[in-house]
């Protein structure tokens, strides 16, 4: 069993209307990629977020990360749109 | 000295701090503020969000990063969350270096880097409610000229 | 707003009047200060001598030339004369614009052609006596590069 | 008959041991050229500045002047080193 505690902010937070979660996804070999096919099979929002077409940003334990970045049992993933602050 | 902060700050303590070093001669510092308008329309105020953590650690990294490319001395930047009306200081980042070249650039560089990399999101607030500030693809073109 | 003063500068008040306009969301400033070495020898402090008249002639020409560059707000450019002691802010060069890069290069032109044309003399305190501040070929080179 | 309001500033000031003067100088054509070798044949300080090998800058009523700028009765003309504020 894979553990994440998952974060969502700003655009993204209202579209989904929820701040944070705790997933349990099966085990195996997950990345950022993986995860957003598994959020967008949620359907509605879940599936315009993760396979719209607008740009999503993802963090892993608070640093950027990349479609290819992989996950394991405990990390923080946030998912975001582009930065706006300054 | 990084902050994030819902608190208005003093931008004479801030300039005050980073010109105290001696063998600093230069300091070069920027103030972005809410603007009136964006995208053609008039604006009343904005909210900040940001990702508490990832914030600081994205600021830090950027400070680091400036600290490798130019010979620095103090550096300092602070920004603002939560409710900001009209006219109100989003950030300040200020750059102290013995050289006035590398303080120019150093500060252009973090506010570029800011722009791109820290996580923090503004909404604004216009007369016909509010809406999330898009990204710009200047900022994405500034911050691409230091690479 | 130009001024060549004797007395301290207020950099909070000069802050506060750059972002007064709504509509310019950037500042950048300059503040230079009296440095504790030049050219490897320690300094006590310095006295600042000018061209009363051609000065402020210089700074307005300046000013003006970097407003048809860039589309600026507000500018403001406040240089004392006289004694300083060390650590004493010199000069400050403070650029309002609705564009954060305008801001960042008006405020280096402004810097630039300043240390290159307007009529200022530094003269050095130092252990051994005073001196005459001499020109820096870099400080020629960095208003080349506007040309 | 040419009158001149001349005006020396720091080192160059110190170095004549003057800080303003006016001069007469016969009808003719002159520049700041040929007003330069008329001070320089006074002597002593006045030719090492005048004529020695330290850059000379020159403003003619408060604008940057060059050798060949030309020059008419009642003009200030100023000579001092490199400028060095900021």
């Amino acid at each position: 069993m894979l553990t994440l505690e998952l974060r969502y902010f700003a655009s993204v937070r209202e579209a989904l209307g929820l701040e944070r979660e705790r997933v349990e996804l099966a085990d195996g070999d997950w990345d950022i990629a993986a995860l957003q096919t598994h959020l967008a099979a949620r359907g509605g929002s879940w599936t315009e977020t993760f396979a719209g077409r607008g740009k999503l940003l993802c963090a892993v334990d608070q640093s950027m990360a990349r479609p290819t970045t992989a996950l394991t049992s405990g990390m923080e993933v946030a998912f975001f749109p582009p930065v706006t602050g300054g | 000295m990084i902050s994030v902060q819902a608190q208005p700050f003093d931008i004479a303590a801030l300039e005050t701090w980073l010109g105290e070093e001696r063998s600093s001669g230069a300091v070069v510092s920027f103030v972005g503020r809410v603007r009136d308008h964006n995208d053609g329309q008039a604006v009343q105020g904005m909210c900040l969000e940001h990702y508490p953590g990832m914030t600081e650690k994205a600021l830090a990294e950027i400070v680091a990063e400036a600290e490798v490319r130019w010979p620095l001395g103090r550096v300092a930047v602070v920004h603002r969350v939560g409710e900001l009306p009209l006219g109100e200081a989003i950030v300040f980042v200020g750059v102290a270096s013995a050289h006035r070249q590398a303080a120019f650039e150093a500060c252009a560089y973090i506010m570029d880097y800011l722009k791109t990399r820290a996580p923090f999101w503004k909404k604004e607030r216009t007369a016909e409610g509010s809406r999330w500030v898009d990204a710009r693809e200047s900022d994405e073109a500034a911050a691409l000229r230091w690479s």
